[in-house]
């Protein structure tokens, strides 16, 4: 019964005298790595220098604001509905008097976490989300010793107010409304 | 011809042990003794007065000086009748035991018979020391594996004591034998040992050295201590062929080996031989007077009568070498003719010891008149065979030393005192259930009695016969020593 | 060496006479000796012992001393043979010294000479033994098939 | 009187004097070997490799032995204490020995003087490298067993197993050498190839004498003493600090001798065609044996970037059913070769 | 020569054998060892090979040696003609045990012919190494583990000492050549203290070699623990090389000397037999006692080397040892039968032997009696020959010898004794004989009856 | 060169030879671990060794120290043999104290 196409028979053939002198094999070894000698280096030296992503690359989320700097998200829900890891909660709040150039609309998510050990950054809450809230960014969830720290809260997700603080999505809004 | 006495039981013996045939042992046995016997006959009708006749002689180990050379004198001649006599009738008298192994046994036998004719007709000194211990095997396995009760211990300890014994003369005839000069090299040849003259001091310790090895043959007090055990536990063929022949070979080979080979120092230790010699046959008598078992008495009465050939050879002149010489023969007779009869009692009465025999001349007059013939025998009543060597050896002893001849005068009395106490205790007397029925010899057995008890009879008439036989050669052997 | 309670101590010390034995080599001129003592003795003997000593893992404290009076007779007995052995060497030492010798003996030259003329039966033989102590090493050494 | 003190005086200084240089040579290139040997890897990997202490990670081996040095110096409470300090300096000892009778070069004059670039020219070096070489097993066995570790102790027994063994298939590989060139000692072996090298006439022996010398030096393919993937760290696992540094260093040192001397046994020492080894002074000779070295490093580092590490067993069949049969065949044609060409 | 090149090639035949073929194993043995007595035949009777006799001052092939080989490649016949049944549950080393009997026999050789000290050492390791391994050929029983590590431990203490007086005569005499030697020492009255001091450590060496007393207290644990037909090799072939080697070495090298080392080799000879005597008749196991008895047979060796400079010594070492490596052989072939069928290699497992199996019996009686030095067996002339040689020098010990070789008969005498007087046995026999096993044990005691019979012919021989 | 050689007496070869010897002999009668036992032995053959190789030198001959060799030769196949033992001694009894190994002396 063939299970696979790959699958290859084995067969123990007696060595001829040149393969069992294993020189020859020895020498095409060396060689193919003396090649490798003298290809040019992949190494790229982060963080030195970085490697330029691809359009696509899904990073460290981003909640991002309007341009009064008011939050997007409703705290509708959709995204963690749509979260195939789950790994996505959030407390909605009502926006109080003089919240409004907080929040963009009335309701809003007080807590918002996204657990980046359990993200797989598929995508999927960018895709869900009817606001534009919600965007995956070319940057990298930076490392840490305690598994806390790792549930990211609004403080780290939700872009700055200020123009520099501000996070570029462009790149990935083009690809949306392309797709 | 000499070889033949070896040969033919040696071949005998050779088909007994190997090829084993089961029926046809006794027969066997029986003929090669008679053959041998023939062969006795032959040579008694030689003429013995040059020396040696009937001289066999081929290099053994020619770098060694050691020939295989046989060779036959009236000496030899006398030893020879006395086994070849004796040996068939040994092989009688034990026809009807039920043995087991019979081939095994008969083949022992043979072959110690073809050992004894050995030692008596070799002429070279190695040969006759091998002879010598090669009849010590065979006796050696027929005491031990058809013996009685403790024969393993017992017959140990007789081979042994034997066996050490002889290894002094070894020690000794290898001294002499080194002083030998035949051309540069050493030989064992009678005459070449003969021939050296060794130095005081050596030829005391050669002569010791040998007379351990005869005295503990023979035996000798104090070296007799293995003697009675033995032939109590022996099978009474291996009793009758140690007491009657193989004792011999001490006594043959003082005559022939001792005295020659170390002549020098004789003197020294001449009078402690005898001593021990004639103490032995006093002491011997002593206990055999108290003995109550039967074999153990005749045993006892062996080592008396042995003593008293000892002392007469020792004594070294002509009336006691002859008179040792035909009393050796004699006492063979004797003392196989009483072992029969001890055998004959034990098998019937099952018990050796004389206190539960007695009135057997009722139930077996023929038996009670062969035993009388034979007991007269042994204690030398004249007329009997055993009177002239006695006498000759009393008058040797009595030549050397007036006071030690007295004392081994004794012997006789005491012959007659254990003797008679012996045979009136078994055929006198009340008799007891078991002798009552006590069945006559039969045919065989008479054949066998009646031979020795003939014996007894003609040899006592006919002394002469054998004086004139041996009496050349032992003038010459007395002349070949001068001390 | 002889004390040491634990065999790989033993080891070691016995190692470190073998470099002062290769010095005395060298001080007698004998270089080549010097070093096959070293490859052989050190380099292979050994470590051979010290291997056999690693894989039957005898540590300290496994060996149990044999009795006092055992010991200390066995040191009377040495001792007196120490003393024996001196006392009968003592300016017993006369050797036929040749008046002008060659220095040269100790050098790989002359011993192959030496070697491979006269003695070239027994290094022949002693190439049977190789053999035969290499058979015998593996045939004690070689665990039973069980059939 | 004078003269003798003088002469000798001199002799002293002037060994002392190359004892140190060759030292310090020694332990700078087995300093930059740990250098190279990470550079290469990382060439043969396609990678950078260090690059980040000095210009292109040159100072690397300098940082790695201040990082040595300030670590913490361990000893594991179970173990043969002294012994276990003794066997890594025991290994850098032997290590260090091996260079004394190398044949650096003919003689090189400097400042008037003429030095003579061998520290010992004994006519039996070739016996004295494969003799230290036999000891270097010692640091190895000691270290492991002392660990009081089962990986390290089983890590000093391949180790030392397999030196044993292929220091005999090595040892007849150089019997071939000596039979061609007469003599054991290193610098009359050089000499001889002047005009030849050896490796033109043997080079079955070269082959084993090289795969020896990895097996020897506890080079992958080889490096079963310290197969990470069964042993941890083989038999320096519970090292660290200095006492690990030395067991390091002193690998790199043996693979330096080991190149040294297939240089010289093989490929004409400090002879070269087309360059005098008295040019510059005497200093070119020198110059071409460290470079054939040094190739013959990159040959050892290129083979163990290469080549997957053997099985136990593979090893010790390739060494006693292959190896010792080659070599004593090897053996067996020189000396037929010389009796039917002559040298 | 001829016969040790035999034997060499045939230990690497059996070697390769081995791997392949086992069944080929005993005849090619058997084969490599009778061309070997052939050879050594031509060599001794014929007009010999003409070559390889002598190689400068290393060896050298006399009738002496000659004589000497014929007795050990026939005590090795025989023990491989045993062993297709001694060996028989061999699997995969059986090729390894042929060989290594072929190495030590040829060691034998050599101690046969050597006239160099190195030859001697040489000889007396390749004779001793591969009968340590046979010693402990058995792995899995420790009593043989026991015998190989003892045997080892003391036979390599034995060669340090050796060697050591080695070092202090090579100082004295500057050679290792026998010749020399003798030439350097003269007659012994200008002796330096290092040469005595060298042969006394020599003696003590050699002692140890041999198992002479006080240096024998291995060979007892050594012979019990050894499988039995190795027994019988080292009490056979080993013993006549190391007694051939001890009179070669004194009479050619240490003549000279005679007055020096005489006395105390007479101290070793005289307790040797003692003790083993004595010691012997205790003893309650077959192999233990044949060990016992062959270091008393030690001792009468020992009297070849005390007379040396005597007519015919050498005559008297050789039959002697021809006749106690007959009978010995025999004994074991009919022992390892025994031991077969009980299990048990104590004296009650010969109980009633002379029933159950009559020819082994009587084989084994025979060669007692001939261990005995009973008369007229061929080891009586042995015996004789040897103290007659040594009669002129050393009276006192002969009585002594004689007075111990009586005292051996009690120890003999008790297998006898078990074998045919003592019944309480119950089994059968059970175990047929093995014809390789029938055929060892008839031709060595044919070989008996013949040196019975004629010992002059071997007597005579050199 | 010979006479630097020999400016150190023969005797004193001698004497070290002999001490190593002894220590050697007293090592084997004291010790149970074989393997010691077996270390102490081949200390003897060295203090051996040392004397043959002195004798040679001062007597100039090469014999002696051929006669080493062949001695290592020696050694080193009965090191070899004396471990293969040992082993399978210790497969039997895990140990290799020798003074166990008297079960044969009933």
């Amino acid at each position: 019964m063939q299970l696979t196409q790959r699958s290859k028979n084995v067969v123990n053939k007696e060595m001829t005298f040149m393969e069992r002198i294993y020189l020859p094999a020895i020498l095409k070894g060396l060689l193919t790595t003396l090649k490798h000698f003298f290809r040019k280096s992949n190494t790229v030296s982060y963080p030195k220098e970085n490697r330029p992503f691809a359009p696509v690359y899904r990073g460290w989320h981003v909640l991002k604001r309007d341009e009064q700097g008011r939050e997007n998200c409703t705290a509708c829900g959709l995204c963690a509905v749509a979260c195939p890891a789950e790994a996505i909660s959030m407390v909605a709040a009502e926006r109080e008097k003089g919240e409004e150039h907080l929040y963009k609309e009335e309701k809003y998510a007080a807590v918002y976490e996204i657990n980046m050990l359990r993200c797989i950054y598929c995508g999927l809450c960018e895709e869900a989300c009817p606001k534009e809230a919600i965007f995956l960014t070319d940057r990298i969830v930076p490392s840490d010793y305690v598994r806390q720290n790792f549930v990211f809260g609004k403080d780290k997700l939700v872009e700055g107010v200020e123009p520099d603080k501000r996070i570029d999505v462009s790149k990935r809004q083009k690809h949306k409304t392309e797709a | 011809m000499s070889l033949i006495f070896i040969l033919i039981p040696f071949i005998a013996s050779a088909i007994l042990l190997l090829l084993r045939p089961a029926g046809l042992s006794r027969h066997l046995a029986l003929v090669a003794a008679l053959a041998n016997l023939a062969a006795t006959a032959y040579c008694v009708c030689c003429d013995y007065s040059q020396g040696m006749t009937c001289t066999f002689s081929v290099p053994w180990v020619a770098s060694a000086g050691i020939h295989f050379s046989l060779g036959m004198d009236g000496i030899t001649l006398i030893m020879l009748v006395l086994t070849n006599l004796l040996a068939p009738l040994i092989i009688l008298t034990s026809w009807d035991h039920k043995f087991d192994n019979e081939p095994r046994y008969y083949g022992l036998v043979l072959m110690m018979l073809a050992a004894l004719n050995g030692v008596f007709l070799a002429q070279d000194g190695l040969v006759f020391y091998i002879f010598y211990e090669l009849a010590l095997i065979p006796i050696y396995f027929i005491c031990a594996i058809w013996g009685g009760q403790d024969r393993i211990r017992v017959t140990l300890k007789f081979f042994i004591y034997t066996f050490v014994g002889s290894l002094f003369m070894l020690v000794a005839l290898l001294w002499v034998y080194l002083q030998t000069n035949v051309n540069g090299a050493h030989s064992f040849a009678w005459a070449d040992l003969v021939a050296v003259q060794l130095s005081p001091a050596a030829a005391h310790w050669v002569l010791v050295g040998f007379f351990i090895a005869f005295a503990v043959k023979m035996p000798v007090f104090p070296l007799h201590t293995w003697q009675p055990d033995t032939y109590v536990t022996s099978p009474t063929t291996g009793t009758m062929l140690l007491s009657g022949i193989m004792l011999k070979m001490g006594a043959y080979g003082v005559i022939r080996w001792m005295v020659p080979l170390a002549p020098e120092a004789m003197h020294f230790v001449d009078p402690l031989f005898i001593s021990l010699a004639v103490i032995g046959i006093i002491y011997a008598s002593i206990i055999a007077v108290k003995q109550s078992d039967i074999k153990r008495l005749v045993a006892y009465s062996s080592i008396a009568h042995v003593g008293l050939i000892a002392a007469g050879i020792l004594a070294w002149n002509k009336t006691g070498v002859q008179g040792g010489i035909i009393q050796m023969l004699n006492h063979g007779i004797n003392v196989v003719g009483l072992f029969f009869v001890v055998d004959l009692l034990e098998r019937r009465l099952g018990t050796r010891s004389l206190a539960d025999m007695g009135g057997i001349a009722k139930s077996a007059p023929k038996f009670a008149t062969l035993f009388m013939i034979i007991v007269l025998g042994s204690v030398a009543v004249p007329l009997t065979n055993g009177f002239p060597g006695e006498f000759l050896l009393l008058n040797g002893v009595w030549n050397y030393n007036f006071w030690l001849g007295v004392l081994a005068g004794l012997t006789i009395i005491f012959g007659a005192v254990y003797m008679l106490r012996a045979y009136g205790l078994v055929v006198f007397g009340e008799p007891t259930p078991a002798t009552e029925r006590f069945e006559d010899v039969n045919t065989r057995e008479f054949l066998v009695l009646g031979i020795i008890a003939g014996l007894v009879i003609v040899l006592g008439f006919f002394p002469q016969s054998i004086l004139g036989l041996t009496e050349a050669s032992v003038d010459r052997i007395l002349s070949v020593v001068q001390f | 060496m002889v004390f040491s309670r634990n065999p790989v101590h033993s080891v070691l010390l016995l190692i470190f006479t073998f470099f002062c034995i290769a010095g005395q080599y060298v001080l007698l001129n004998a270089q080549f000796l010097a070093v096959v003592h070293i490859i052989v003795y050190a380099g292979a003997i050994m470590v051979l012992f010290l291997f056999v000593l690693m894989l039957l893992n005898l540590n300290k404290d496994t060996e149990p001393q044999k009795s006092t009076i055992w010991r200390i007779s066995a040191g009377i007995a040495s001792g007196m043979l120490l003393v024996t052995l001196v006392g009968a060497l003592r300016g017993g030492v006369q050797m036929p010294v040749p008046g002008s010798g060659n220095a040269e003996v100790g050098l790989v030259e002359n011993l192959g000479q030496v070697l491979f003329t006269d003695f070239v039966v027994p290094f022949e033989i002693a190439g049977i033994l190789f053999l035969a102590a290499m058979v015998g090493a593996v045939l004690v050494g070689k665990r039973d098939i069980k059939a | 009187m004078t003269a003798l003190l003088l002469f000798s005086l001199g002799f002293i200084i002037e060994k002392a004097t190359l004892i140190l240089v060759l030292f310090l040579v020694t332990l700078g290139v087995a300093a930059y070997a740990t250098y190279g040997e990470r550079k290469i890897a990382a060439f043969f990997q396609d990678r950078l490799g260090p690059s980040n202490a000095g210009p292109w990670g040159l100072l690397q081996p300098i940082a790695d032995g201040v990082k040595m040095f300030t670590k913490e110096d361990f000893v594991p409470n179970q173990s043969e204490r002294w012994i276990y300090i003794l066997a890594p300096g025991a290994f850098i000892f032997v290590a260090l020995m091996a260079s004394a009778v190398i044949p650096w070069g003919t003689t090189l004059t400097l400042g008037g003087l003429n030095w003579n670039l061998q520290v010992a020219d004994v006519n039996i070096g070739i016996l004295y490298v494969v003799g230290l070489a036999s000891l270097g097993v010692y640091g190895i066995m000691l270290g492991g067993w002392s660990s009081n570790n089962k990986f390290s102790l089983y890590g000093a027994i391949r180790a030392s197993s397999q030196m044993i063994s292929y220091e005999l298939a090595m040892g007849l590989s150089l019997i071939a050498i000596v039979m061609l060139s007469g003599s054991l000692s290193l610098r009359t072996i050089i000499e001889q190839q002047s005009g030849m090298w050896n490796v033109v006439y043997q080079p079955l022996g070269f082959i084993l004498f090289l795969t020896c010398s990895l097996a020897e030096c506890n080079r992958a393919p080889f490096d079963m003493a310290e197969c990470e993937t069964e042993l941890i760290g083989g038999y320096h696992t519970e090292y660290s600090s200095m006492k690990l540094g030395f067991f390091l260093f002193a690998e790199y040192i043996n693979m330096f001798i080991s190149c040294t001397v297939i240089s010289c046994l093989y490929f004409g020492g400090y002879y070269f065609p087309g360059l005098d080894p008295n040019w510059l002074g005497g200093l070119m000779g020198p110059i071409i044996l460290l470079s054939k070295s040094f190739f013959f490093i990159f040959v050892f580092m290129w083979i163990r970037w290469t080549l997957p590490r053997f099985r136990y067993d593979q090893l010790m069949h390739l060494g006693w059913k292959s190896l010792i049969p080659l070599a004593i065949l090897n053996m067996l044609l020189t000396g037929a070769g010389i009796l039917f060409f002559g040298k | 020569m001829t016969a040790l090149l035999i034997l060499f090639l045939t230990a690497i035949a059996v070697l390769f054998a081995g791997l392949t073929k086992r069944s080929l194993l005993q005849p090619l043995s058997l084969f490599g060892t009778l061309l070997a007595l052939g050879a050594t035949g031509y060599d001794l009777f014929g007009p010999g090979f003409g070559w390889g006799m002598e190689y400068a001052s290393m060896f050298r092939f006399m009738p002496f040696a000659h004589a000497f080989s014929g007795v050990a490649i026939l005590a090795t016949v025989l023990i491989i003609a045993l062993s297709g049944w001694g060996f028989r549950n061999l699997n995969s080393t059986l090729g390894d045990h042929y060989g290594l009997i072929l190495f030590s026999l040829t060691g034998a050789l050599i101690l046969f012919s050597f006239t160099n000290l190195t030859m001697l050492f040489l000889g007396i390791e390749i004779l001793s190494i591969p009968l340590y391994v046979l010693a402990g050929s058995r792995r899995d029983d420790l009593s043989s583990n026991e015998a190989a590590l003892k045997y080892f431990l003391m036979g390599s203490f034995a060669t340090g000492i050796l060697l050591f007086g080695m070092a202090l005569i090579y100082g004295a005499t500057a050679s290792f050549d026998l010749g020399t030697i003798s030439r350097v020492i003269g007659n012994g009255d200008q002796m330096p203290g290092m040469l005595k001091v060298g042969i006394l450590i020599m003696i003590m060496g050699l002692s140890f070699k041999v198992s002479a007393v006080p240096f024998h207290f291995w060979a007892p644990d050594v012979y019990q623990g050894s499988p039995n037909l190795i027994t019988a090799f080292m009490a056979t072939v080993v013993k006549t090389a190391g007694f051939a080697a001890f009179y070669r070495l004194f009479a050619i090298a240490f003549p000279g000397a005679e007055g020096f080392w005489s006395v105390p080799v007479a101290l070793v000879a005289a307790l040797t037999m003692t003790v083993a005597n004595i010691t012997a008749i205790f003893q309650q196991d077959f192999k233990r006692m044949m060990a016992y008895s062959s270091i008393s047979h030690a001792g009468y060796l020992l009297l070849a080397v005390l007379a040396i400079g005597t007519e015919g010594a050498d005559r008297a070492l050789l039959f002697y040892t021809l006749t106690y490596s007959l009978a010995t052989i025999c004994a074991f072939g009919a022992f390892i039968i025994v031991a077969e069928q009980t299990g048990n290699s104590s004296f009650e497992a010969f109980n009633g032997l002379g029933k159950k199996q009559p020819l082994v019996a009587a084989v084994l009686t025979l060669s007692m009696l001939s261990l005995a030095g009973i008369p007229p067996l061929a080891g009586f002339f042995g015996k004789y020959f040897l103290f007659t040689a040594a009669f002129a020098k050393y009276p006192w010990l002969i009585v002594l010898a004689v007075i111990n070789s009586a005292i051996s008969i009690y120890y003999y005498f008790k297998i006898i004794i078990a074998m045919y007087f003592n019944r309480e046995d119950s089994q059968e026999a059970t175990l047929e004989i093995p014809a390789g096993v029938r055929l060892a044990v008839l031709v060595g005691l044919a070989l008996i009856a013949w040196l019975t019979l004629a010992p002059g012919s071997v007597y005579g021989l050199i | 060169m010979l006479e630097i050689v020999r400016t150190v007496p023969i005797d004193y070869y001698v004497y070290l030879s002999t001490i190593l010897f002894v220590i050697g002999v007293f090592g084997v009668l004291t010790r149970r671990n074989a393997i010691v036992v077996l270390m102490c032995v081949e200390l003897m053959l060295n203090a051996v060794n040392l004397l043959f190789a002195a004798f040679s030198t001062y007597l100039s001959d090469a014999q002696g120290q051929i006669m080493v060799f062949f001695i290592m030769v020696v050694a080193a196949a009965e090191a070899a043999v004396g471990l293969g033992i040992l082993v399978s001694i210790y497969r039997n009894t895990k140990s290799t104290d020798i003074s166990f190994l008297d079960n044969l002396r009933n």
